[in-house]
């Protein structure tokens, strides 16, 4: 029943924008073969790459969650020089190309890396299998989740965490029962864009860890190699991966607008 | 300091708001906050609460620190039991009114359930009991000042701060809701903020006036609310308090003289009780009136002093507000002997 | 431990492998994946038991990765210049051997709207011409074919690779393109290849060997042998390859 | 002056998350041989290479601003399924692979593509300009200022908004001096996450706008090339990328903490 | 309706608040709405306002539609020109208190240094010109809502509606708030909430109160607040209103007595002004007392009603609440003649 406005010349820009978006998207489905479609994308490479995307991706995204979330309210409630070098450092895996970043992580975690040796002790070798797939999709996608949840953060301020704390809630509790429910639209803009890049992820994966069918070769490496022949099924194994996007965040969104329907 | 765990001794600093006062309050006592917007009230509670770091002094509570610059100690908000009614109702806009008051008792632990049954037992005490499902944005103004009074007092601090708790209550719900306060306020340390004249009369034991940051009158409610010395504490003041015990739904002096009035709740006879009188409200006559006031009262002057545009004549029992021309008229002087009329329906009583 | 022995956290198969199930890992460069999928599937049906498993990708990315530990069997580039950096390396147990060669062909799209027969329609004004990039291995081969043929081809973009090139044409972007000729042949019937006589300056040869960290280096010998053996060059013949 | 805190227990994940993005970074700077860095990163190509991105994501952001805000805006404040449906759109560039987004482009907007024949009457030739560099990085930008803009404005809520109606304000000026500034914090992520991803944008650029030195080899484009050859060069480059990004963010930055001091 | 471009007439609906009801507030007319908390005040103001969207019926200002259901009318907020002082303050936080003020001029075209010029004059009618550069969030609950009541003010709207003005102020600027509120109400159709009866007293021409949504009492203020007929209405009011000129600091009453009173503001001589006396501070008496009350005044009881505990004796002149026992020592009756007292500093005189 509000009755809020939107300027409505501000409609211009937002159909320009939705056209220049939605115009390659439909070019895209159009140059599709549909009849062929379904072996196209059903072929064993396809399904495999599909499967070990999803599951990546799944598994990517809760690191970044895990890890990120902690980071972004760290970020948004620091202040002073370490913040700054800290947002910094955050900001240095969105910047660099994924390929440079694969090279980062085989420097850290490869066998010749830093870690290499530490890891060698404990007989972990991550680089080239799946773990490193989830190194590599974490790595590029957990400063889009920081970034977006601390702007959230920042616009929603503190006023009701003081409030929880003079009702007796520690850190924690404040933490679980009044942040992170308050930042609920940026934690979940956030998410889909960690998850969105995470199934989107190339760059660092090839470079750190392979392409191996069923190992470490996802989606959009799959879509590599067949654009190699045949765009044709590269795209259409997009649109698939487009297709489960879409049905992922969308369940999501829909669970999150049942339970956070009353939020101001 | 021993033996009162949970007095308050607040002695602060904060330089960009210009506050720097000192402030007791024993345990089991409370003080009422007075003082112009600005004054720097809602400043003293924010620091006790701990939302607010003073630049200079310390804060204790009983013979624990909560805050001390010297020894830069510092005990977060959570760790203070120190619940805070703020001046806006600020409810959690994401829990119903419910859940906001069950927020304390289940953030120090107790389980859901029983926070639950805390929670609908205050929800009643302030008669939102209708409205424990409803989110925030689904109350009006007055009932989210209800159930954040609720929310408050649902944590069972060992110090309670209230700012303003009543502006935005009805005049049906206010009685009832300054009573509750008045209970749950009885025997635990309290600082209470307001602009309301009869919520200090009632609830403090003390009072403070703030001035500018600055405690500029301290002392019993019925002497500030009498006798203030401030600006601010006589242009809000001059009320009488008179102490005694009911009797009959009304009130026996201390010296046995009956004060006619009106309880706005049941009194038990022999209980405590107070009745607050507003000194306009007190008529002085050479002789006992024939008329309708129920209190005709023989008084001595004591003192004589310009109030505004009024003469004050303090009695040895209350004080009355008059105009010149009616002091010249009736010839008063210090030591005049007077008998004081005041019509029993503007003596309030009140348990104490 | 072995090559395949990777921990795999997410569930894939892992572990040494008793004789009845191996794995053989494959490292192959992006152009030899048509014909080497094929060999693949028939090396399995002749060695019950072995799959074969292959990581397609750059010459220099694939070497790049092995450097760094990745575990293979058999590495096949595509050209000379990588796989001497991998021996370098050390990463090749023995001498690598010469399996294929390839040669450029210009690539236009299948209505070749600028009407192009030779590599002397390329200078013309107004024609878009890709190219690779000097620093890929295509890339070095169009430049030495410009300087056989004596011309000097002003592209409108030097491409990361030959898919790149590829691409360009195929969608119509560009009116032509220096690519291989298995390139073009396993590019469908959206482009058409055109050969040229200067293309014979540039021949680009395909090393394949045996890695040192081999889990099972007989098996990846045998690997070699199916590629280089008649069998598999017919089918390497079938995909455009000329023999080394 | 404010107090609030945060768990203690949330600085392990927090530094952990730190050391996960830190510590490839560090490789990567330490692998790099300082002595000849100088001469790397000043050849012809990098300086070209490095304007050219510089001055391409500066447009690209600014078009992601231009019809991005009005899209979160949009998207912040609609219902129903046409929102699903324009927010499923605007996740599409997110999920698909970069290089598939410039197929997707091309079909679009190239000579063959559904706008080519139009474009061509107007005399516009978008392939192979600088022209098609920005088209391709606004198009896999702009989900991510839409998005983190979009969480941000549904945490502000339209409290304000609705306080500046009944003070005469139009929706223009409630959108110019209310919404916009009090949806600042996101504005500023979702820009620099957007600008982040432009500077790194390859996989789309090369697919739709090629790669020449000076006119579409971006720096990532110029870093891959030199990683062919020397894979430290490309290191060296990233390195510079990396600082002009902190910089560049680091100013916008400055900027907007000493301008929005004040906000809640 | 023609020739009364600003009278508001409210017919509204809205459902899951269960609020339904007709409300006219004529050209230039105050109307004060009164309730409970909860009632629908808040309601009624959105709606007017234009932020909530009725279920059923229709706002008129005028001959003009602002909303009308049948038709699909709906006229947004920011074309209606009516202010809406909130209940909350809700200052713009990122705006500087004078800046927050200049904000609805500068909406309504006004170029920036004429805006700046009109903010700063009204910060000062509200006493808050040293806290212009403040943020919000600098600023104390009460100048907060200054600032507020400020920046409502500074549009000059058409229709004026608020929400508990006064409710966060001290004891020393709400009587000045309040004038001002009189003063820009004066001739400017207003819908005013408020819990304090002397603002209902003091800017109202006339009252409603609502009760559950519904209006259960309409009148004009003087009649709803000595003879009240809803439950409400008796329990929030109970006021004598005399109206009158003012004479040498006193009231002229029409029939040409003098009422002694004390003005909070300077009164000018002959000048229209009202005079709000408790009926609790008028006593009964059978002939003239001899003492400090200024005010004896001759007057015929008409009525006699319980009040609560009380009696309420109405007369021709003001109504008085006494004691049962006070009634029966007097014997009075319908028709008797008496005289009643009122204290001269319990009659509180305001410009009208
Ligand atoms: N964050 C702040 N920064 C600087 N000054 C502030 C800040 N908050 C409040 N002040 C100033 O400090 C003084 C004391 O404010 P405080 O809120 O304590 O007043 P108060 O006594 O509660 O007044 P009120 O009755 O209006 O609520 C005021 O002059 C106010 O303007
Ligand atoms: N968004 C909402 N959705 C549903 N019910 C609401 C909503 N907002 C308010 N209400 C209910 O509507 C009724 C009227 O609310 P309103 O705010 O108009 O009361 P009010 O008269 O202003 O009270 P107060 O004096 O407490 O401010 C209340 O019972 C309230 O709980
Ligand atoms: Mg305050
Ligand atoms: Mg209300």
């Amino acid at each position: 029943m509000t009755t809020t406005l939107v300027p409505r010349w501000l409609l211009v820009p937002a159909a320009l924008g939705t056209l220049f978006v939605g115009l390659p998207i439909v070019a895209m489905a159009l140059s599709v073969d549909w009849s062929s479609f379904g072996s196209l994308v059903t072929t064993e490479a396809s399904t495999d790459a599909l499967l070990l995307s999803l599951r990546t991706a799944a598994v990517s995204t809760l690191l970044c969650l895990i890890l990120g979330i902690p980071l972004a309210v760290v970020l948004a409630r620091a202040t002073g020089t370490a913040a700054t070098l800290l947002r910094s450092l955050v900001l240095v895996p969105l910047v660099i190309p994924p390929v440079v970043g694969g090279i980062a992580l085989l420097q850290a975690f490869g066998r010749r890396g830093l870690l290499g040796s530490t890891l060698d002790v404990l007989g972990l070798q991550v680089a080239f299998s799946t773990t490193a797939v989830v190194i590599a999709q974490t790595f590029v996608a957990m400063p889009f989740l920081v970034l977006s949840l601390e702007g959230a953060l920042r616009t929603a301020g503190t006023r009701y965490e003081d409030v929880s704390a003079t009702l007796g809630a520690g850190p924690t509790t404040t933490f679980r029962r009044v942040t992170i429910p308050l930042a609920l639209p940026g934690l979940i803009s956030g998410s889909i864009l960690a998850f969105a890049r995470c199934l989107g992820e190339f760059g660092a994966t090839i470079t750190f860890a392979g392409s191996l069918q069923g190992t470490t070769r996802t989606l959009p490496l799959e879509i590599y190699l067949q654009r190699e022949g045949d765009p044709r099924a590269a795209v259409a194994l997009s649109l698939v991966l487009v297709a489960v996007a879409v049905l992922v965040i969308g369940l999501t969104r829909a669970r999150r607008d049942s339970l956070a329907g009353g939020a101001p | 300091m021993t033996g009162e765990p949970h007095a308050l001794h607040v002695d602060l600093t904060v330089d960009d708001r210009d506050v720097a006062l000192d402030l007791t309050v024993g345990q089991g006592e409370t003080v009422a906050l007075l003082g112009p917007n600005g004054a720097g009230k809602s400043t003293v509670l924010g620091a006790v609460a701990g939302l607010l770091r003073p630049d200079r002094g310390s804060i204790r509570l009983g013979d624990r620190a909560l805050f001390d610059a010297a020894t830069r100690t510092w005990v977060p908000p959570h760790e203070r039991r120190i619940a805070l009614l703020a001046q806006d109702a600020r409810l959690f806009p994401h829990l119903s009114a419910l859940d906001n008051v069950a927020f304390g008792p289940r953030s120090q632990g107790t389980p859901r359930r029983d926070a639950t049954t805390v929670a609908t037992r205050w929800l009643e005490e302030v008669g939102m009991t209708a409205y424990a499902r409803r989110r925030p944005r689904e109350l009006s103004g007055g009932q989210a000042q209800k159930v954040a009074i609720a929310r408050a007092l649902a944590t069972e601090p060992a110090v309670l701060l209230v700012d303003e708790p009543l502006s935005a209550l009805d005049v049906e719900s206010a009685p009832d809701v300054r009573d509750l306060l008045r209970r749950v306020t009885h025997d635990r340390t309290t600082l209470v903020v307001t602009h309301d004249v009869l919520d200090a009369a009632l609830l403090a034991d003390r009072v403070a006036v703030l001035h500018a940051g600055r405690v500029v009158e301290e002392g019993e409610t019925s002497r500030v609310l009498s006798r203030p010395t401030s600006d601010f504490g006589a242009r809000f003041a001059g009320l009488n308090l008179v102490r005694g015990v009911a009797s009959d739904g009304d009130l026996r002096m201390p010296d046995g003289r009956l004060l006619h009035g009106i309880a706005e709740t049941a009194l038990d006879d022999g209980a405590p009780a107070a009745a607050v009188v507003a000194p306009s409200a007190v008529s002085v006559h050479l002789d006992t009136p024939h008329g309708s006031p129920r209190n005709s009262l023989n008084a001595t002057v004591t003192d004589l002093e310009p109030h505004g545009q009024l003469v004050r004549v303090r009695t040895d029992l209350l004080s009355a507000d008059i105009t010149p021309p009616a002091v010249a008229d009736l010839g008063l002087a210090r030591g005049s002997r007077v008998v004081l009329s005041v019509k029993a329906t503007e003596v309030h009583l009140h348990p104490a | 431990g072995t090559s395949s022995g990777t921990p795999e956290p997410l569930g894939t198969e892992g572990g040494s492998q008793p004789t009845e199930a191996r794995t053989l890992t494959v490292f192959a460069a992006a152009s030899l994946q048509k014909p080497f999928e094929q060999i693949g599937r028939a090396f399995e049906g002749s060695h019950p038991g072995v799959t074969v498993k292959f990581s397609f990708g750059g010459s220099s990315g694939l070497v790049a990765q092995l450097s760094e530990g990745a575990p293979a069997d058999v590495l096949a580039t595509a050209n000379e210049q990588t796989m001497a950096k991998a021996v370098a390396d050390d990463l090749v147990k023995g001498t690598p051997t010469p399996f294929a060669s390839n040669t450029l062909q210009i690539v236009v799209p299948a209505d070749n709207p600028a009407r192009i027969s030779s590599l002397a329609d390329l200078t013309r004004s107004g024609t878009k011409v890709v190219l690779c990039a000097p620093a890929v291995p295509c890339g070095s081969a169009s430049a030495a074919v410009e300087k056989a043929a004596g011309v000097d081809l002003t592209p409108v973009s030097e491409e990361q690779s030959v898919t790149d090139v590829l691409g360009k044409v195929r969608s119509g972007e560009a009116d032509a393109g220096l690519v291989y000729v298995t390139d073009v042949a396993g590019a469908g019937d959206e482009v058409t290849g055109i050969d040229f006589p200067e293309a014979a300056s540039a021949v680009n040869t395909y090393p394949i060997a045996t890695l040192r960290d081999a889990a099972d280096a007989s098996l990846a010998d045998e690997f070699v042998e199916a590629v280089t053996g008649t069998q598999g060059l017919e089918t390497l013949a079938d995909a455009g390859f000329t023999a080394p």
